[in-house]
């Protein structure tokens, strides 16, 4: 066993308890944040696995910003009548059915990639990922662009306050 | 190996992005913000784009699926194209601004063309996302109505969990065929020493997100409610164009992805195509309002629609593009004629419609044709022509049961488009509150609009071939 | 370091999802549910690309996508969130349903 | 030729439909009166011969499936084209009066065109498309000019079945149960055509050779809801007392023929495959028979006892197409025939009894009608005993034949069954004596007791009347009129005996 | 008035015209005549055959048909119904001929049933009436239910000998006799009122009596015999048949007269005596001597005619056909009188009515049928007996009926009876005289006829003295007077379980058999409500619903894959 594969079992002890913290504490704002260590610790993971790029990239675009907007959206939200549990009825339901999909995409890649290794040898660079998004997948890049551009301009209009024009 | 990217393909998505933009640009600069700003712009798009996919046909052809490809580019732009028009009578003066609207139609109208284009998984995830996220805006648009921004958030949540899902199978395809190019996948599954159990998984899963735009059982939940949220002509295009892209996406991807995987695939939607019209027939028969009606209908319709899929013979996807092209044209115009009739009276309700064939022929007939035509009944004999051709296909794959499923289905099914032409055909309500003296232009061009398509229907149903032997 | 690690952590984190998106009341934590499950999606992304050492890079690539698809998720979702809390005066998925 | 006589009632139907506000109703019955008796003439004088296809059509429709517009008279469906728009005709003389919907008489060309459409094609997918296209007309006439009175329960004289339910509900819910069952019939039967369609790669009656099990099941369910064969009539006698006078007559005598024209060119175009399901078509129309004929025993409504009886009628019917030899289809097409006219008499009459008293109720109607209208009595009378297959008249040489097919026995059924089948249709002919016998009893028969409301047929009642009871004494002296056709192998068709 | 002679004239046109064809056959030279050739699959062509029995059935049919219709111009002429009467008696001549010269079986088919529905109309004549009406729809049931023996019948007739022809049937050697013969059998025994099928006979005298003498006496009932003696040639090859027939005839004939005995109306007490004596009839067919049948066939048509005919005479007098309510009527109304007697004498079978020669004819040839002959000897030899035991109480009851209506003192306070008018009395005397004239030419045995004449004195004789003796003819016993309860099956039982079946079926139909549809409409509309409950508008129980599905589908496929 070597120290790369403790650290990943370390990071991913982390990232599975904190990720259950999140989605279980009775505070709003801890569970953001708990999120926060979940996505920093799978950040960790991308690392291990050579994917350096990916790995700063989810630091920044979620730690960064998408954790950020959480939080002031939690703040906007905060309503008087605190909400008394932070679950619903729905919980044991969700709870089951989490656990199966868990358990059942466990079983699948158990069954399907045991013994299987990875070598990382082929370090996923800002520069090959780069070569790789405009050689290749230039096509979806460009839609992509579009997709920004669409929710962008949705959520404005969405969002925007009833009382202009 | 490389991704192929024919970028001939991606030429009318490309014109009608462009249109997206100038319509948004035009409404943001023009002073007074109406439907003509923006549409015009729109609709020059589309019918342009609708120009270079005829100028692209002969290279689309040669694409395998290409024919399939160039049908539903075809029908998404007819159809955005008729939702683009019958928009003019929603009013945007309050509370809609044009210029987005017609920005993020024709965004979804750009994603549902890409799926169809698609030829790997990336792209198809993007461009399902292209289609998706305008349509979540469009759908809570209409601001300060707390029933639209529901449905948005309806639709939202369960879009956003079923792309997940569907994310999910595609790592996994991934992780087993070693790409996400369709013929890489389709040669990774054919020399994998994988479980079945593993393959069946990934494909599965991968396969939820489009039946999910198709408003598969059991992913149709969100559909009533979104529908009856949206802006009508909204809802118009959902039951129309994402329904026509997400069924190209699952043909080309089972016909040139998956076919390793075919066992699972039809077995698995026979029954969900089967249980899907089931349900949403039954779901239908209770409704009384012609929305709710035809929110529930387009389930029904779509069970129809995976049949083809599921029993992939040598009739599978002409039979489902004929089939859908005639669901789509008379989709939109009930969609169309209730747009005008809702912005009439305010209600799409029975109780309003009662009689409307008598008190205004123009929207009324046409509800008639419309519904007789998804009921596939004649005098709408192009419905009831199009019923044989969708059910050939079950029958030529030996699965006689799923025919007789569609046989009761389709009993099912006239009794709730018996029960709406009843209303409308009725004897109308002696005070009648709406008589209009001249009605405003753009409810002339709606109604002008739906006579167009409802000539279509005629002229269809008069002579089949037109369309039978024109669509692939 | 073997394949199955990066995975079954994935799925651990998938179920986690799962489980938020289907049981957190306020809506604007379901979203971070939703998150969670990307990410998941993810790690096996990543996984197999490294497994594969693919030349392409489309398991990164296509992380890359999904992190900006979900950025772009929440961003749309927020907005919606903040919709309905103007109209509704709550984030409460229970009372938002109820007419 | 036969296009122009498809046409012609379809154009005028439409016509009055669309410019209902136009003209008045006795003018509409009129036109339909004339355009109806255009398309007979043109059916008569289509016939070339019994050994060929008369007045064939045949363009070019939907490359794609190989349905083409076929049309053409052969000796399996002229009768039943005369017949039909031999009704058609009286319906519409029926509908001169003041008070008649311009719109319903352009319903009833609709219905008869597209029925004489359903007969006259010889393309599986047009005949399915005439099929359907006369349904949802057929809706609207028994919905919306359905019986606006009490509902009489079925049973012999206690008062309980009196509930008082508005007619609307009750004519438009019987509308409804009626399409249904159809539709639902003829969606198994469009699964059946494309079975039969992928087997023997043809839609064109004239090039079908046979087809799977599976295929003459549908499609014989298809038929066998609208012709109706137990247990899938219960449809049947509420449609049928709901609807208006032509309604029921339509019904009677030109609805349940598409189920019976249908199950006889499938008896001989799937021949093999029919021979299998031979014997419960059989049983089912026996048991057709003697069910109906209590049930008729036990009806106080006029109309229902009629409707029973046809479903009696139609198991003869059935039993003859059951053997499938040559006698076995003269019979049954002999059987259609006179059935549609006797029937149509019988329902003709309680529309009269109905338009005076305001329903069909033999007891609100009351006793003594020899005394109170004497022609009607007579008339009906008559149409009882031609109902119940005197000899000489219309009604018995369908029984006879059938019977006698039935008894030289082909060689699809086992002789013990035919037999037993056979006793039982005997014993059929027998109750259905006897249920005539009382309805006779109790209506014209009897202390009179005078009411207000007591006339005597008016003018085109006589006509219709007369005109049907002309028809059915010259089958019924002629039978070979009909009967001659079928000495042979009839054209257009495969082995009718396999 | 005029109107009324009109249909006499037809009637006699009718008749003149059947006699003219006829009486040159009456020499026994047969002609076989095909008027319309009938060649396609129902083989039914418009044929004639007339021999010796034909046209002397014919010719009694026309000239009774002739009598009656004039009778009923002063029995019936006023009545407001008379054109509808008259027109149907004239459709019944009609169909009598039809059967009667008819050479194919389909058209004597056709004519058979005419003939019912005829005798359904004419006996509901008086339709008023419940006891018309019931007796009609009885009549008409009892037959029709009969004549299906005969349909099937023909149609075994036509496989089996491959025409329905009867000239060319019995040109071929008889075939599947035994199926043929019951088949008839049970047609013949419902036509002809013979046991079991014999209740509706006496309960079709409400009927107008001209109309019971013509149908329920002459003709219709008598087609029965005609039929069995046309196809006796086929049928005696079949032993079984012919000793049903003699059983039947021998137990009806007794029946008949027993019943006949103790009745207290006229007119039934002659119903009763019709069935006896149609027994007879069949009686010498079983011994398979066709003419002795067919001549006693004519006699009774002769003698029963009158006496119904002067029964009507007596209750167009009387106003009743009760015999309490006659009597002392002999001076009052003489022709009717000694018509009458002259009847009841040709019944009784004195010398030298017709009624004794055909009897004797009868009773020869069943004495004649023990040796040789279809029958096995015993049966004969029992049948025999049973034939004289019934002349005997027949000469009785014929006697007792004779007394009291003309004889016994008339009761107090009846109107005074007057003599029928002369379109009523004519035809009586013209079928006296027939009573007698009919005898020229007929056969005689020595044997045979002393024994019938002593057993016939001996059944008068019993009642003349038993009246000197105490003035009282009427035999007291109940079981007689109730007709034994024989009509118990079809008065009560049988309507009473139709209308109990038909009840069940209507029910079960509307709530049993239409269960299907209803449920699957209920269940329908329930998954459509349930439907509608899942759409909640909560976005979680979606999200879970949509979870769900997505873990089913994949577990199923794994599990599919």
């Amino acid at each position: 066993m070597t120290a790369t594969e403790i650290i990943f079992l370390l990071f991913a002890a982390v990232a599975v308890g904190s990720a259950l913290l999140a989605m279980t504490t009775k505070q709003l704002v801890h569970s953001a944040l708990w999120l926060v260590v979940t996505l920093g610790a799978v950040a960790g993971c991308f690392v291990l696995m050579t994917a350096e790029f990916v790995a700063w990239v989810q630091v920044l675009v979620y730690v960064g910003s998408v954790v950020v907007l959480v939080i002031f959206a939690l703040m906007l939200t905060r309503q008087q009548s605190t909400i008394s549990a932070e679950v619903t009825g729905n919980r044991w339901t969700a709870a089951v059915l989490g656990l199966v999909a868990a358990v059942g995409l466990g079983a699948t890649v158990v069954s399907g990639f045991h013994g299987e290794r990875i070598e990382g040898n082929r370090i996923g660079t800002a520069r090959s990922l780069g070569e790789a998004i405009f050689n290749d997948w230039v096509l979806p890049f460009e839609i992509l662009s579009g997709v920004l551009l669409a929710a962008l301009i949705g959520a404005i209009v969405i969002s925007r306050s009833g009382t202009e024009r | 190996m490389n991704i192929p990217v024919d970028w001939a393909v991606v030429g009318p998505a490309v014109i009608i992005s462009i249109g997206a933009l100038v319509a948004l640009l035009v409404d943001a600069f023009y002073h007074r913000r109406t439907w003509l700003g923006s549409g015009l712009p729109a609709g020059i798009a589309l019918v342009w784009a609708g120009f270079e996919l005829f100028r692209l046909h002969d290279d689309i052809v040669l694409l395998p699926m290409g024919e399939l490809m160039f049908a539903l580019s075809l029908i998404i732009l007819g159809g955005t194209l008729v939702v683009v028009v019958a928009s003019n009578v929603m009013n945007f003066e309050n509370a809609m601004p044009p210029g987005e609207y017609h920005f993020l139609l024709l965004a979804a109208a750009a994603g549902a063309l890409m799926m169809v284009a698609a030829r790997d998984l990336v792209t198809l995830v993007v461009a399902l996302e292209l289609l998706s996220l305008p349509s979540i805006a469009l759908v809570g648009l209409r601001q300060g109505d707390r029933r639209a921004i529901r449905s948005a958030w309806t639709f939202f949540l369960a879009s956003v969990v079923s792309t997940a899902v569907t994310l999910m199978g595609i790592s996994l395809l991934y992780g087993i065929a070693g790409t996400l190019a369709y013929e890489g996948i389709d040669e990774g599954l054919r020399d994998t020493d994988m479980p079945e159990g593993v393959v069946a998984v990934a494909v599965v899963l991968t396969i939820i997100g489009l039946l999910f735009k198709l408003g598969a059982v059991p992913f149709h939940v969100w559909i009533p409610d979104t529908y009856l949220g949206a802006p009508i002509m909204v809802a118009g295009f959902l039951s129309s164009v994402s329904k026509a892209a997400s069924l190209g996406a699952v043909f080309t991807l089972l016909a040139i992805a998956l076919p390793e995987a075919f066992d699972t695939t039809s077995a698995l939607l026979a029954v969900v195509a089967a249980v899907t019209m089931t349900v949403g027939n039954l779901g239908a028969l209770r409704q009384t309002n012609a929305i709710g009606m035809l929110a529930w209908s387009s389930i029904a319709q779509a069970g129809f629609l995976i049949v083809p899929a599921a029993v992939f013979t040598r009739f599978g996807e002409d039979s489902a593009v004929q089939y859908l092209a005639v669901y789509v044209l008379a989709n939109l115009v009930a969609f169309a004629a209730l747009a005008v009739v809702l912005r009439l009276r305010g209600s799409t309700d029975y109780s309003e419609l009662k009689g409307l064939a008598r008190t205004d022929p123009p929207t009324g007939v046409p509800l008639v044709m419309a519904a007789l035509t998804l009921a596939g009944f004649p005098p709408a004999v192009i419905g009831l022509v199009t019923k044989y051709v969708v059910i050939r296909p079950a029958i030529e794959a030996g699965e006689t049961w799923l025919a007789v499923v569609m046989a009761i289905n389709v009993m099912l099914g006239l009794a709730y488009y018996l029960r709406f032409v009843a209303v409308l055909v009725d004897r109308p309500a002696v005070d009648d509150p709406y008589r209009s003296p001249s009605p405003p232009v753009s409810i002339r061009i709606s109604k002008a609009a739906v006579l167009v398509g409802t000539a279509g229907l005629v002229a269809l149903s008069a002579w089949p071939d037109l369309l039978l032997s024109n669509l692939p | 370091m073997p394949l199955l690690y990066p995975l079954v952590l994935s799925a651990a984190l998938f179920g986690i999802g799962l489980y938020g998106v289907l049981a957190r009341r306020n809506a604007v934590l379901m979203l971070l549910g939703v998150e969670l499950m990307l990410n998941a999606v993810n790690l096996n992304l990543v996984a197999f690309d490294a497994w594969f050492a693919d030349q392409i890079h489309t398991g990164q690539v296509l992380t890359l996508f999904t992190i900006t698809l979900a950025a772009a998720e929440i961003g749309l979702g927020l907005a919606i969130v903040l919709a309905l809390f103007r109209a509704v005066r709550t984030v409460d998925v229970d009372e938002v349903g109820a007419e | 030729m036969i296009t122009a006589a498809l046409t012609i009632p379809f154009v005028v139907g439409l016509a009055l439909l669309f410019l209902r506000k136009l003209v008045a109703g006795r003018t509409a019955a009129w036109l339909g009166t004339v355009a109806m008796t255009a398309a007979l003439v043109l059916f008569a004088l289509v016939w070339e011969g019994k050994d060929k296809i008369s007045g064939e059509v045949d363009v070019a429709w939907i490359d794609p499936l190989g349905a083409r517009l076929h049309l053409g008279a052969t000796a399996l469906s002229w009768p039943f084209l005369l017949m039909t728009a031999f009704i058609g005709v009286l319906c519409c003389v029926w509908l001169i009066a003041d008070d008649t919907a311009p719109a319903l008489v352009g319903l009833v060309l609709i219905i008869s065109a597209s029925s004489l459409g359903v007969f006259a094609s010889l393309d599986l997918l047009l005949f399915f498309v005439f099929f359907e296209l006369a349904l949802i007309p057929m809706w609207f006439v028994i919905a919306w000019w359905g019986s606006s009175t009490v509902r009489s329960s079925g049973h012999l004289d206690d008062g309980s079945g009196f509930k008082n339910v508005p007619a609307e509900v009750t004519a438009r819910s019987a509308a409804t149960r009626f399409l249904l069952f159809t539709v639902t019939g003829s969606a198994l039967l469009l699964v059946g055509i494309v079975l039969v369609a992928r087997d023997s790669r043809s839609l064109q009656l004239t090039e079908i050779g046979g087809g799977p099990l599976a295929a003459a099941i549908l499609i014989v369910l298809g038929f066998a809801v609208k012709t109706p064969l137990v247990p899938l009539h219960t449809w049947l006698p509420d449609a049928h007392s709901k609807a208006p006078t032509v309604g029921s007559v339509l019904l009677a005598a030109v609805f349940l023929k598409l189920g019976t024209y249908g199950l006889i060119i499938t008896s001989t175009l799937l021949s093999e495959s029919f021979a299998d399901v031979a014997p419960y078509v059989a049983g089912a129309g026996v048991v057709g028979i003697i069910w109906s004929a209590l049930a008729c025993y036990a009806q106080d409504d006029l109309k229902r006892l009629i409707a029973f009886s046809s479903i009696g009628h139609m198991g003869f019917v059935a039993l003859a197409i059951s053997t499938m030899t040559d006698i076995g289809i003269a019979a049954a097409v002999f059987g259609s025939v006179a059935h549609g006219l006797v029937t149509g008499l019988l329902f003709f009459l309680s529309g009269s009894l109905k338009d005076r008293f305001g329903t069909a109720s033999m007891r609100v109607i009351g006793r003594g009608l020899y005394a109170r209208t004497p022609w009607l009595a007579v008339a009906f009378v008559f149409a009882a005993v031609a109902s119940l297959g005197l000899p000489g008249l219309a009604g018995f040489w369908g029984e006879l034949l059938s019977l006698r097919a039935a008894y030289e026995v082909g060689d699809v059924l086992s002789k013990p069954y035919a037999w037993t089948v056979l006793g039982f249709a005997v014993l059929g002919v027998a109750l259905t004596t006897a249920y005539f016998v009382r309805a006779i009893r109790l209506l014209a028969q009897g202390e009179p007791v005078a009411q207000d409301v007591d006339r005597d047929l008016d003018l085109r009642e006589s006509v219709v009347g007369f005109a049907l009871v002309a028809s059915i004494v010259v089958l019924g002296l002629a039978p070979g009129l009909i009967v001659g056709l079928y000495d042979f192998q009839p054209v257009a068709v495969g082995a009718v005996t396999p | 008035m005029r109107s009324r002679w009109l249909y006499v004239v037809l009637t006699a046109a009718l008749a003149v015209a059947v006699a003219v064809w006829a009486i040159p056959h009456l020499d026994g030279d047969p002609s076989t005549k095909v008027w319309v050739e009938g060649n396609d699959l129902l083989g039914i062509s418009l044929a004639t055959h007339v021999d010796r029995l034909a046209a002397q059935v014919l010719l009694l049919a026309a000239g009774v048909g002739l009598l009656v219709q004039i009778y009923s111009t002063a029995y019936l002429g006023h009545h407001p119904r008379y054109r509808s009467y008259a027109l149907v008696i004239i459709l019944f001549l009609l169909g009598m001929f039809a059967v009667v010269a008819a050479d194919d079986l389909f058209v004597l088919l056709i004519g058979w049933e005419v003939m019912g529905l005829c005798s359904y109309l004419l006996i509901g004549h008086e339709w008023e009436t419940a006891i018309a009406r019931s007796g009609a729809a009885k009549a008409f049931l009892m037959t029709r239910v009969a004549d299906l023996g005969l349909l099937v019948g023909i149609l075994v007739i036509g496989q089996t000998y491959g025409t329905y022809r009867i000239s060319e049937v019995l040109a071929q050697e008889p075939k599947n006799a035994t199926a043929i013969g019951l088949l008839l059998l049970v047609a013949v025994v419902g036509k002809s009122a013979q046991f079991p099928l014999h209740t509706w006979l006496p309960d079709a005298m409400p009927g107008p009596t001209p109309i019971t003498a013509l149908i329920h006496a002459a003709t219709m009932v008598a087609a029965g015999v005609y039929l069995v003696a046309r196809l006796l040639p086929i049928l005696v090859a079949s032993e079984l048949v012919m000793t049903l027939l003699a059983l039947i005839a021998a137990v009806t004939m007794l029946l008949g007269a027993l019943f006949a005995l103790v009745q207290s109306d006229l007119k039934r007490a002659l119903a009763w005596s019709t069935v006896s004596q149609l027994a007879f009839m069949f009686a010498a067919l079983s011994a398979g001597d066709a003419d002795a049948g067919s001549d006693h066939l004519l006699s009774h048509g002769a003698f029963k005619a009158l006496l119904f005919l002067g029964c009507g005479c007596v209750m167009h007098a009387v106003g009743s056909s009760a015999l309490s309510a006659m009597g002392g009527l002999r001076l009052r109304m003489p022709v009717t009188f000694w018509s009458m007697t002259i009847g009841f004498a040709a019944l009784a079978g004195v010398v030298p009515t017709v009624g004794f020669f055909t009897k004797d004819s009868v009773l020869a040839a069943l004495e004649h049928g023990r040796e040789d002959g279809p029958l096995p000897g015993g049966v004969a030899l029992l049948v025999f007996g049973i034939a004289l035991l019934t002349s005997f109480i027949t000469a009785a009851y014929a006697t007792r009926l004779w007394l009291l209506a003309f004889l016994v003192p008339a009761p107090e306070g009846r109107a005074e009876a007057h003599e029928a008018p002369r379109a009523m009395t004519g035809p009586i005397i013209v079928l006296a005289v027939a009573t007698f004239a009919l005898s020229i030419g007929q056969p005689f045995h020595l044997g045979i006829g002393v024994l019938s004449t002593v057993v016939a004195a001996a059944g008068i004789a019993v009642v003349l003295v038993a009246w000197k003796r105490r003035r009282d003819v009427d035999l007291a016993a109940p079981w007689l007077i109730s007709e034994l309860w024989l009509d118990r099956p079809y008065a009560l039982w049988i309507p009473a379980t139709m209308r109990s079946s038909a009840r069940a079926i209507v029910d079960v139909d509307r709530d049993g058999i239409d269960a299907y549809s209803q449920g699957s409409a209920g269940a329908a509309q329930l998954v459509s409500r349930i439907l509608a409950l899942v759409q909640s508008g909560n976005v979680q129980r979606y999200a879970t619903v949509i979870a769900a599905g997505v873990i089913v589908f994949t577990a199923a496929a794994v599990v599919l894959a």
